[in-house]
């Protein structure tokens, strides 16, 4: 929160013009943070598509990756050209940012937020745009067409991220005025991507086969490789989003890693009970599912607590992931097992055990549980519900599935006219 | 001259190779295969869902051999690749027609 | 050593509450540098992972990986919960650390150790405790129970690893007090691993086919990309040991890379010396090798001193692991030949080069020079004697081995019920 | 500029022996981050490896990898013995740097460059010493010898590198006194690699086959892979080039995003005009091409405008590397069509669009224009023809190329005695 | 004993093993293969230029079989494996001489 | 008609493929082995151990031609496989009973 007021405060100064005293302010040792902190959460781009590319069939590997990498592709313009202002810029509405800072108008190298250059805070902010909608293409590979999915994403930013964003960490977004707590985006990132995750996946159906064949993933290694860049990189994520080098970090920093392994153990101990082994896929799963439940609350929870926000994360996940088959819906890669229902997790429970730095029920503060409950469901809504409406337009306009035949064939020559592998 | 196909377990291909060899067998060709028969698959876990994977790794040796050699050749096979649990694999014995070695173009037994 | 008297200076000027004077001495350059160093030591554990799996055969390299990540799972809990507290904790003692910041209790984020907070510090020390035992793994795959495994190392980082690093490193350690040097964990890990896997593998036995098959590695691109991420990781590892970004950590980095060049340099003409050829294997192994050589030496060696203590580490491990076929023992990942000879190599050889901030033998300090191997003998002998001890008492309450069938169909299968690829 | 006026100043101020002053100049965050681009360079070159790697036949993996690997072993030893000598050394002559730093004598854990040690300077330096040559294997896989390769990848070190390094960055360079803008190696780095891999394949000839078979990559998850570290670490070369966590290296950063994206986006636009589908391969490349082409202009070039520098980048290089089976010359990996030809569009471009601490072509500097342009000029052709006369040398002592048989069966074997994989 | 030989399109693979268990057929061998013929191949990007790759992965499944449920075996195929596509694939039979089952050694048609 | 099977070296494929064409084959099938046989496995170093590798990387060519085409083509792929090393190959030919075409369901050598 103090970090939100920081930049608030010094955004004002430089519009002002104050530009002496902002100089004051810079500290070299919170710009060297937050600047590996933002290629730490570039590289988790390259382990999602890792990630969810071992899990996809080799037909379908390189489309898998190309859906990571088109969001570094697009969004990073997006972001540079209305994202930022769209999210962060304007008089502090409570719903959307505003038009000033189109194409980062304003800004320059001298120009602080914080403790920190403006262009590093935007730069930061910006790994986080990409890398959501990112998210999100784990539930719909293996059958949505290339073109449309990079418009999807386009829109997807545009319309429910940038202003999501807003409400949680720009000035006078009415989560934060409300005093929702999200240290890293569980609810901005998570919640939204796993929602708008499922809106998809009702306009876009089922694979061919789904419960009738087994979907069996074609390089557990890939995956478990993307794990290690993804639990790498979220050290960025979470650790700098204290926006500085400091104590806060440091414990995030510290959670964060507590809560992984948590997430993991919580996986394995789960998938042992209830099927006799403990699975590769399921530790990298579990570890992201710690990941996830600790994202919202690494600032504000102690490593101590860490430790059973991973762990239940890790279970919750697990047993969402089983219902999948059961429920029937094609979440490929299980967007909304991990990150919608892990980010449901992270958010309520932040709401029950933070204690640095703000109140929770642990310390009797029973509204704070409450607006977290609230801000967790008003971000879903709203992303469901704008994400099915993008859906269901485009898939009238252009279709959002390849035919048939490609799907067989699969994506990687139908949308790229490439195999992955030649060996 | 007869084509003897083996497809056995994939651990055995050493084994079977001494095998050959001993009985004096100089070439043979190796195929990396999927096999389907009343050794069942395993379970494989993936993420909630347990599946069965029907098929199992084997390895196929294809190798002809003149006529006189057959029986010693399916012989050595059966002894070095049995383990004596089901899915240790068969063995199929057909006619080869004419055999031609590329680097010279001679044919007939000599080639083998 | 000058960090060492700063973390203990400040430890106890936490304790006696003079929070604001601990609140002055935070430097955000240092704390920001070792964040970033605890996370790129935390790659190291995939890189590990990748460095491992790539060797050996397609049927085990899940299991493979799975050593690796389920250290980051148990560790980095059991670090949380007693492991810092076991080796910084207490009052002094020279053998053990105290049972008093179990769950880092007392610990909070304005807490400091020097200049960085003491979150950091436990965040990066832990990543020490979570790697050690990983490196161990390399010597007992392809054949050991996973499930007997993670309870292995649970006991073995509670009972050698926290103790040895007690010595090394903390306040009122044995061997601290003698002043041996030991900058980055030479001593307390690649010593400690490789004396360790020796005694596991006694216990544990052969790979059936051990010198009558070939094993041949799966994939050397995986081991060669592991290589590379060690390789980068290990700038953390070294050069964050300095907890400061400053002239030391600068010097350490810059060894550490030259070391590495050079070990590389060293393997791979000793191999072509030997068998004709340069290998790729060799060329990663020989990276490895200079990095563990320089490990203890990194902060008191200047660059062109880490050229002899690199290249000499490469030539020296290969021949060690070459002894190996001869020596019968199957350490199938060469954990000794690489951590525990190239440990050895490195604690003594900073006894003799090492020149800033220290003396050694080159200049006349002969003392120093014997304390180095009185370090590396009494870690290796206790990390030997008391893994010996774990394994047995495992060995018969639960077997260390998997059944001859399991280690025939691969361990990938009967430990995790995966298979690594379908392709 | 300015930074290296701060070097420049500093160095003086060392040899004078003004330690106290210089120690005060010691900032901890600038450090930090220095050291963490260094880090993040270093990684590049696995990176590139897996980049390269991916793009060949599975006979020639582990020699296309060995390639970056040599580089890394072989020039960084370089560097420490005479490169940072003859790069930054010397009283300022125009052409060479000098001898009086060979070793290294003369640094300190306590000298300083600018506000960072010597040390650190001096490591970051490397990194670019050793990835360039690296950059040039990409024209040669598949057929060049190993050793031969690392023989000429010292000298091409020692006479081309280090003085063109020398003439853009050290003290008294020519082009530096003139004022010419290279941020981060535009044309120290890529247009010399460029210029210098035509010279090569000059000499070497085509692989067997060229233009008759289709070279079909052998595994592109592999050059994707690389292609996200390449991203990742170019944060660490073009922002690390500030030598300090400021306002500048906060906009080299987000400039660098920006381009890479715009050239993602530029080349799978043209790609879809040409061939009707954006591939996989094409995202890699054209990331790759922006991210070349913002190099020189990084820290002068605001994200807005980083935009076009990185799109037409992108363009640019997918037309170059079209034009390569019409030319018919065999550059394997496309050397001089991405480094080559995106370098020259970067240093040219910098000069019309560069507006941060520098005048162009927009300000009305058309000086700055025409400098940047005959620098380009200068570097490409010094760096062909001494690369053109290493290799007739190199060619007629010990021939550059492997024999037919052995290009036939791939030099993973031939070269190095492996194969890469045994799946 | 007869072996048929057929080489179909891989996703088929599921329908086809199903269509031959239907008919009894208790075990086959499946290898992964690259089939040229009328099919043409697809033409594949790489890096400015384009090029036609000339085989297409296709599945081969061998069976043998007794000489009764060849018919029923090949007719199975041939429906399951149907796209109606160009490359669907070929069907070949040809004759076994003996076929040994490792596990037990015994011989003939008791062992498919 | 007769099936053609020929193990060769693998970078030789192109050549016999175009080979094959220019006699009039519109089919055949490709696969990956190993193979063993005169031609000694390379060498490979370990990690400090250099071990044999017994099989050597081949490609095998299946291809099913009317007995009339049987010689030409059988000529085509000695002739465009050879290089003249140990190594080159073998082909083996056998009697093919029946072709059916899965798309059509048609049968004979019209199928091919
Ligand atoms: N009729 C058949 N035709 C071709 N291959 C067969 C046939 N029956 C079995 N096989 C192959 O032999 C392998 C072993 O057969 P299986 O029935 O599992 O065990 P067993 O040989 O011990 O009876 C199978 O996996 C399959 O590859
Ligand atoms: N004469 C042949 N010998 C061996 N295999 C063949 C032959 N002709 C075709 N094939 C295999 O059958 C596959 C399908 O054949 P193709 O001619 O493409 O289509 P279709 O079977 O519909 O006529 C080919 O890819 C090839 O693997
Ligand atoms: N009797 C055989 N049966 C099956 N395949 C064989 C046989 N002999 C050789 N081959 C195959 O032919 C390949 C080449 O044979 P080899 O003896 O090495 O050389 P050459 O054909 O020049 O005599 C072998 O690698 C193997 O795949």
């Amino acid at each position: 929160m103090k970090v939100l007021f920081y930049i608030v405060f010094s955004v004002v100064a430089i519009f002002c013009g104050t530009d002496a005293f902002a100089a004051e302010l810079l500290s070299a040792g919170d710009t060297a943070w937050v600047m590996v902190s933002t290629a730490l959460v570039l590289l988790m781009l390259p382990g999602l598509a890792l990630f969810y590319a071992g899990m996809v069939r080799s037909k379908n590997v390189l489309s898998t990756v190309m859906m990571s990498f088109m969001a570094m592709g697009v969004i990073a313009i997006e972001w540079v050209v209305l994202g930022y202002s769209g999210a962060f810029g304007g008089m502090g509405g409570p719903l959307f940012g505003g038009f000033d800072q189109l194409m980062l108008s304003g800004i320059g190298p001298a120009s602080l937020s914080g403790t920190i250059p403006t262009y590093s805070f935007v730069a930061f902010q910006g790994m986080f745009a990409i890398i959501t909608p990112a998210l999100i293409s784990g539930a719909v590979v293996e059958r949505m067409k290339f073109g449309v999915y990079t418009l999807f994403i386009l829109l997807w930013s545009i319309i429910v991220y940038n202003p999501v964003a807003h409400w949680v960490w720009g000035e006078g977004g009415w989560l934060l005025e409300h005093g929702a707590l999200d240290f890293a985006g569980g609810t901005v990132i998570h919640i939204s991507s796993g929602a708008s995750a499922l809106a998809v996946i009702w306009v876009l159906g089922k694979r061919r086969g789904f419960l009738k064949e087994a979907f069996v993933p074609h390089s557990l290694p890939m995956t478990l490789t993307g794990a290690g860049l993804l639990w790498f990189g979220w050290f960025g994520f979470n650790a700098g989003s204290a926006l500085a080098a400091n104590g806060t970090a440091a414990m995030a920093l510290l959670s964060t890693n507590t809560a992984s392994a948590a997430g993991l153990l919580g996986w394995l101990i789960a998938e042992k009970i209830k099927f006799g082994k403990p699975s590769a896929l399921g530790a990298a799963s579990g570890c992201v599912a710690g990941l996830v439940a600790i994202t919202p609350g690494a600032g504000f929870v102690t490593p101590a607590w860490a430790i059973p926000v991973g762990f239940v994360g890790g279970v919750i996940c697990f047993y969402a992931v089983c219902m999948k088959t059961r429920l029937g819906y094609d979440d490929a890669l299980d967007v909304i097992g991990i990150h919608g229902v892990g980010g449901f997790w992270g958010a309520i429970i932040t709401g029950v055990v933070a204690t640095v730095g703000t109140g929770s029920l642990m310390t009797g503060d029973t509204r704070q549980f409450v607006v977290q409950i609230v801000g967790a469901v008003a971000v879903a809504v709203y992303a469901f519900i704008v994400t099915y409406v993008i859906c269901r337009i485009l898939d009238a306009v252009f279709g959002l599935r390849v035919s048939s035949a490609d799907e067989l064939n699969g994506l990687d020559h139908s949308e790229h006219g490439e195999g992955a592998y030649n060996i | 001259m007869k084509k003897i196909e083996a497809i056995i377990k994939p651990f055995r291909l050493d084994e079977v190779l001494e095998a050959l060899k001993a009985v004096g067998v100089t070439g043979m060709t190796v195929t990396e295969v999927k096999g389907f028969g009343r050794q069942k698959g395993r379970k494989e876990l993936y993420r909630g869902a347990e599946h069965e994977v029907e098929f199992v790794p084997k390895t196929m040796i294809a190798l002809v051999v003149s006529d006189e050699l057959l029986d010693q050749s399916v012989d050595a096979i059966v002894e070095a690749a049995r383990t004596g649990k089901i899915g240790d694999g068969k063995i199929f014995v057909s006619e080869i027609g004419e055999a031609i070695r590329v680097r010279t173009g001679e044919r007939g037994k000599s080639v083998l």
